[in-house]
């Protein structure tokens, strides 16, 4: 490894192929205690219609067997706790362990969700706990903590609005989306019932107020508007725009993903939003686990309140109830109350803090601008407005070498960093959307640069090296058009003659 | 680092947003606490709850056996604070134990792909339905009423604005599905019918004849699997065209209603219709074996409005809490651990049919869970448990107007015998009592 | 990396400084409740002759840091979690996690050796089964669960045979130690106050019966025999030996690392060893833990009972309880009441396996003699006798192209596994020392016989790359010879320019 | 494999064992048990324990508090299941830290090396006096009366055959090591005179004097340290020539007694005759940096009958518990938490002493425990608080025959005021009870 890759090595690293490929007859990692009930005959309970005779395939190995399995793939993963992960739009920031430890508390993880309320009195308490903080932090009037993702919290969200206006009277037809926006805001709408029309942004990657004015009419129910925008910028107009919005009858829905550029320096409530999510696996800190768990409450303004979905937290003499009906609810969005073991370890993040959560946000601000600042002269900055959270680069001055965002963030890889987020924001061909966090160091933002110019100068003197990276990995670049082409999604019995991995 | 930046302060950072959008005030929030705090905060919570309760709840959540090795493997940095696993080289580890995850599902289910998640059992019935709808592109269902409750509401949710029409089918004295009744409504508009099995009063419903009927007017069956246990003694529902499953019984705590994992399973020919990620096999260029997230153009982040669903932020951790947890199981555990289930619910019944007045509802075969009829209202009933530190049956007239005093019961290998007798022998003492 | 390594590939590894080239002022990873007490000045309170200034380079880092840093030097490590670990006499096996779960229990984590035992009954009851379920393996009459390792073990042992020779007029002077023994037994003997015969084994690495019957006289206070002996061997004239010292008033102690070889196949007390000691980090599956901590419980026959380190758990009247003062007692060897910890984690480990402990001695054993099986073409087996739970080969047929056993063991490396135990025991040169324990499944078996061969292959034909070896891990061979002469045992606030790993 | 072996049987594998010294039947044991039946076993167990209940014990194990983070990183299977890092190259995690903890240990104690860690502090202690015999070849210690009665029991019982002759110096009123007799009983047969600080009534001991004296007579002084955390606030033991301490107040829970970790600290000048292992810096072939065991010739497995010490398996992973403790607390937090446990021990003394025929025994400045003389017997008085779930201090009379009456206290950061105050009101209705 040459040496100007200070943060990583290749060291030896455990081969392993499928569980189904070590599975072997008779063997199991668990035991359970033994019945003591009076054995019965399952397949005469249940009768020859409704007996399962076997399960073929499924694997047998001890205990240790599944302790290696997953010990060894866990060590081909990339992860926050052994590096700056920097991908733009997802906050990947420390996950306090002590979260992990109270999550799992007897008392808090047990609990069923439809036991008795007087006996839930300590669940509720949190999400009534977490509520009102959340709202104190968005400057918002009444949460529900029910959607299991982002994006169902935007459905959640235009479900509120549709049903606001339908109350008025009109649903109305479209939702207003920037160009800049992300996947699952137009995909959202769809659900919800709306067509989308997309907005074109400004030249500085912002709302076009003046475009706006135009579009919005009688048929417009609502614009999602991530602010920061996915460039990492603050919408300046975002004001005027929920003005427009408002003087025709339509909604601000507000994608909340970039909070953590705001939380405790400013509250959208005051933007004129009348709806928006967070993603608690974003700004609050819960893990991402590879892709989930997370959670999305809805805050809304008090006009959307009589809409939010069932149950409903509400204090009553002293205690909390869960109303399960209210007449103009849009429903419910999931069974039971939520992603809860995301909602104790958020609320874990937000005590932790207190009101010292607008530090996080100074120093996630702080993080990104240093990087931006550092970076500048390395590569192309599309849109000159001031960062956030976030900064958006393109690799428009490596291109012509023939390098591109996606060779960038490979050869990332070898320097021991996580890629940031390749093309997304769309409006950015060839995006490099970095998000630091509060929770890197100085020392680390420095070795990320480092490794920045250095591929930099690597795509102009060695392109080749970078077009081929990673070098340093287990596997290299696999053929994903050959995924797609012929999907394999699934071990089958006979395929097991493969080679393991 | 401000020097660095050329700024003076963190104000300026902040100098994008408009003076009058910012806040000027501290942000009036509980804390900052400290680890300890922390920790005796949560446990003060606990205490309020109900530890040192028998409880008799099922209803789509459950109580089963966790090993500690599968929180061991989840609390990995490497699985807990990685990102989805769009960076190949580096997230190996999750996607293999995706590409595991989604033959495990397809296995249990009797169908031949699965996907890596979705967000629980309820949306991810609500998006089978959704993708029999651009499948077949026939805009009605028909849905059973055994199906969960909450299910059908969130359905009833999404449906709304899609212009998706749901009918429902009744049931029959056996608890299952009304075969007949689901026949006459039946017709070539109908896009899908939807069966739980086990449904919500616990029974196995007839997914092959429920198929049959469905594929007479050329209309896709579903099948959600709410106590995806019951799959170690139960047929899977092999005949069903999209199985929409819970794992939560595989290794996730209650958790007071989640975080757990839903998944979708089908039919191979319908995949390019299928919500949610998929990982696949594939080859570097040097030909090692490798998986990669694929058929992304069925997703938002590459459709946007065009997508198959919104979901993105799916349930990963909890699909790895199953895959490890049915790994440990193995074949023989799992099955094990489902003949445990049954054998309890018997023994449940028995006991409990022995009381004055109590009897069986529905005379269906049952996995885990069955429904009895009380002489009194199941309210009153629990709230005298209660005392005996006993959760009682859910009351089922919340949901069916028609059965008032019938309480949901559920017993897992979880339950020790002792607790069954102690909760037959309070329901005894309670019903001596006159009202 | 060729294709005839199965086990392992290479890949990117994070590098990490020391903690303190890492540290910056001000930075913490861990706040305290603040304080419910008027707050005093230390200084004023302990007197400027007792006030400490500043803790001279004492590190300052985050929470995350913390977390990274011990995140990234535990991927450097190799464990029984990744793959085989084949230590000879280390007995490798599987650490079930559900015994660090226990171990953590409130009620069991949390009791301090001093509170009343009318409150520490579970404590207690803990150290009273352990103690029968150890007697009953070992065929033994009593114990005691205080000595803090195996070589404290040892010396607990030695102290008691000391003790009872004492009352009977003559402590003696010598403990006879064969030439296979580990270190700790002569070392033992020396702290004890003995000094060290050591005796010759036979040519079939047994003990020499007949030169013992010499060697035995009134000045031997006792035979240290590991059995099975570190070649892995069972002593077939255990029984004749005990009956030598007997008869010249000699005592018979038995090291029993190698329990693992016997435990529900043969009891040592049958055996007619007098005093003995177990490893319950090794037959009893307690965790390493890279080096510690471990447990050595000694279990003596009746006659040395008087003579045990107090306090000795006794029952009386339904309770358990701690005899402080026992008048023949050799007095203490550890504060407190031994390795609790460790000795909850061996029940857990007793109560898992029951009686079926038996069939884990079975599978160490079947696995010790088929890798012995499989290598016995490719590799020297200096000593033909019969195998039990582990096996010794020596480098013999490899040393002609220049390669020895620690070459081989480097390059296991390679291949994904951790070498076996080299250069002991001492009576075989160039040793290679292999224990699979019962934990390895066929599978992992075939893959390192697989390497084995390989590698002896690879030393005909390309010695260099075996003397190199390992060429796939983050550092190579590392210069003892340097570290040994010129010790630096510690980082200096100075030396901080150094560069980092 | 039997059949590749070349055997028929299991049986055939075990026939080098004599037939009479083999055991034809089953072993007697309990189990086996399951997963959940094993912990339903521990927590029955731990239910006969004492949670639940306030404490004030120290007296060389301490409650302080320990982060979830500290057993985050030791449940780490690569740290948790490793050996004894022989092997540098797959064990540079492991050594690096052992490196990082001799570190901080010489920082800590003002010395300058230590080693990889000791059984214990008292077997440290003990070994620390054989290396002041090895160094300076006298068979004379001098023991001040105030070390940790449990460590002079485990010294005695080394030295008894190992010809080594232990004199015993007494304490003052200030329950300080009495200076005097020391300096009379001190001549040039003495190899090392042994103190605690803070010692075992909590009074810090005067090095600085201490080791002025022995090294008149050239003898070694050595220091004991049971209370580590003192160490934030304390002024270092540095004119020692060796310090042995006891790391268990840096994030190991009670336990019941262990495993903890000991440590050997010294001038670099007696490296060569330290017990237990050492990690030491060095480079590959490539130049780069590593660590390794070192200086290995001192040691058992290459020395034998003329090692240091018969140590081999140490505490390793408690002495890493120890390093991730001290790298989160860092220097400030350290510093923080001993502070506070100063502050809780002057409340506490102050509250007490409040009570009737109640005072302190010892007037020398103290950490976080110190000797309180009650108006009846302690044992009395610790029966009585039971009731209010409180453990009393440790009674003092076993150990030293004049302290009857004398009671040990013990406070930390842990101890909240509310229980100080619990404890002040219980010992004053106990003491307004006549016996
Ligand atoms: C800007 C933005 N909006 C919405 C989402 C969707 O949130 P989720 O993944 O929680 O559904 C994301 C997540 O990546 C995002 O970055
Ligand atoms: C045969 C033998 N005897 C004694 C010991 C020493 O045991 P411990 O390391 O627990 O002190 C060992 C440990 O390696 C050993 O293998």
């Amino acid at each position: 490894m040459p040496d100007k890759i200070k943060k990583a090595s290749r060291h030896v690293s455990q081969n392993e192929g499928l569980v189904f490929e070590k599975s072997a007859p008779g063997k199991r990692g668990f035991e359970l205690p033994p019945s003591d009930v009076p054995p019965v005959d399952v397949n005469a309970v249940l009768g020859p219609d409704y007996a399962r005779a076997d399960i073929e395939g499924f694997p047998e190995v001890s205990e240790i067997e599944v302790i290696r399995h997953f010990t060894r793939l866990s060590t081909w993963n990339y992860a926050i706790d052994l590096g700056m992960y920097p991908l733009g739009s997802c906050t990947m920031k420390y996950n306090p362990r002590v979260n992990e430890h109270i999550a799992r508390l007897e008392g808090i993880a047990t609990e069923h969700p439809y036991q008795p309320q007087q006996l839930a009195q300590g669940c509720l308490q949190i999400m009534w706990t977490l509520q009102k903080c959340l709202l104190e932090i968005a400057g918002m009037d009444a949460a529900t903590l029910q959607p299991a993702a982002g994006a169902q919290g935007e459905l959640t969200g235009l479900l509120l609005i549709r049903a606001y206006l339908e109350s008025k009277g009109n649903p109305r037809k479209k939702v207003l989306i920037p160009d800049s926006a992300h996947g699952t805001n137009p995909a959202t709408a769809v659900i919800a019932g709306y067509e989308v029309e997309n907005i074109r942004s400004d030249s500085r990657g912002q709302i076009d107020v003046e475009q706006l004015r135009k579009i919005v009419n009688e048929d417009v129910a609502a614009l999602m508007v991530t602010n920061p925008s996915t460039l990492g910028t603050f919408e300046p107009r975002i004001a005027e725009v929920a003005e427009i919005l408002h003087a025709r009858g339509a909604q601000l829905y507000m994608d909340g993903a970039n909070m953590n550029a705001l939380a405790g320096v400013a509250q959208p409530g005051r933007f004129g939003v009348d709806v928006m999510h967070l993603n608690l696996h974003k700004t609050f800190s819960t893990p991402h686990g590879g892709g989930g768990p997370g959670a999305g409450p809805v805050l809304v303004k008090a006009h959307l309140e009589p809409f939010l979905p069932v149950p409903v937290l509400v204090e009553r003499d002293g205690h909390l109830v869960l109303e399960p009906v209210r007449h103009q609810s849009i429903g419910r969005v999931r069974a039971f109350g939520g992603n809860f073991g995301v909602l104790v370890r958020a609320l874990a993040y937000t005590l932790a803090y207190g009101p010292g959560i607008r530090q996080a946000t100074e120093d996630a601000v702080l993080n990104a601008n240093y990087i931006r600042k550092n970076l500048e002269g390395a590569f192309d900055l599309p849109y000159a407005s001031p960062s956030m959270h976030e900064v958006v680069f393109s690799d428009n001055r490596q291109k012509k070498y023939g390098v591109n965002t996606m060779d960038i963030a490979k050869r990332l890889i070898d320097y021991g960093f996580h890629p940031y987020t390749t093309a997304f924001p769309l409006i950015v061909p060839g995006a490099m959307m970095i998000e630091p966090t509060e929770s890197e160091s100085k020392e680390e933002c420095d070795l990320f640069i480092d490794a920045m110019r250095s591929i930099a100068e690597e795509a102009a003197t060695n392109p080749d090296l970078v077009k081929t990276a990673p070098h340093s990995t287990r596997v290299g670049r696999l053929d994903e058009v050959a995924a797609a082409r012929k999907p394999i999604l699934r071990w089958q019995p006979k395929s097991s003659a493969e080679s393991a991995g | 680092m401000l020097e660095a930046i050329g700024v003076r302060s963190i104000e300026e950072l902040f100098a994008s947003i408009p003076e009058a959008l910012r806040l000027n005030r501290p942000l009036d929030l509980p804390g900052p606490l400290s680890e300890a705090e922390l920790i005796q905060y949560f446990r003060d919570r606990a205490a309020e709850n109900s530890v040192g309760y028998s409880s008799f709840l099922g209803a789509g959540v459950y109580n089963h056996l966790r090993s500690v090795v599968t929180d061991t493997i989840l609390l990995r940095g490497e699985f807990l604070t990685s990102y989805t696993p769009y960076q190949a080289e580096i997230s190996q580890g999750t996607l293999q134990a995706i590409f595991e995850f989604q033959t495990l599902m397809a296995e249990l289910t009797g169908q031949e792909v699965a996907n890596a998640s979705m967000w629980d059992g309820s949306t991810a019935t609500t998006e089978a339905v959704l993708m029999a709808e651009r499948l077949t592109r026939r805009r009605r269902v028909l849905v059973a009423r055994s199906v969960h409750p909450e299910y059908r509401q969130v359905l009833a949710t999404y449906a709304r604005n899609l212009n998706l029409q749901i009918g429902e089918i009744g049931y029959m004295p056996s608890g299952q599905i009304d075969l007949d009744a689901l026949r006459s409504a039946m017709n070539n508009e109908i896009g899908a019918v939807l069966a739980q099995s086990p449904n919500f009063f616990g029974a196995l419903e007839p997914v092959s004849r429920i198929a049959e009927v469905a594929r007479g007017a050329e209309a896709l069956t579903i099948v959600a699997v709410a106590e995806a246990v019951s799959l170690g003694v139960v047929r899977p529902p092999a005949e069903a065209d999209i199985v929409s499953a819970e794992t939560q019984s595989f290794g996730m705590p209650p958790s007071y209603g989640g975080p757990y994992a839903g998944v979708i399973a089908a039919r191979e020919k319908y995949v390019r219709q299928m919500p949610g990620r998929l990982a696949g096999l594939t080859t570097d260029g040097k030909g090692r074996r490798g998986f990669c997230l694929t058929l992304a153009t069925r997703e938002q982040h590459i459709r946007r409005e065009r997508a198959t669903s919104n979901i993105c932020t799916n349930q990963a951790l909890c699909a790895l809490a199953a895959t490890v947890h049915l790994c440990l199981l193995g074949k023989q555990g799992l099955r094990e651990m489902a003949e445990q289930n049954v054998a309890k619910a018997r023994f449940a019944m028995a006991e409990l049919e022995k009381l004055p007045g109590v009897h069986r509802v529905f005379d269906g075969p049952v996995f885990n869970e069955f429904v009895l009829q009380f002489p009194r209202s199941v309210r009153m009933i629990n709230a005298q448990l209660l005392r005996d530190k006993i959760i009682g049956p859910l009351p089922l007239g919340q949901y069916y107007p028609e059965l008032t005093k019938c309480g949901l019961v559920c017993v897992t290998e979880t339950t020790r015998r002792e607790q069954i007798e102690r909760l037959a022998d309070a329901v005894r003492e309670t019903l001596a009592v006159p009202v």
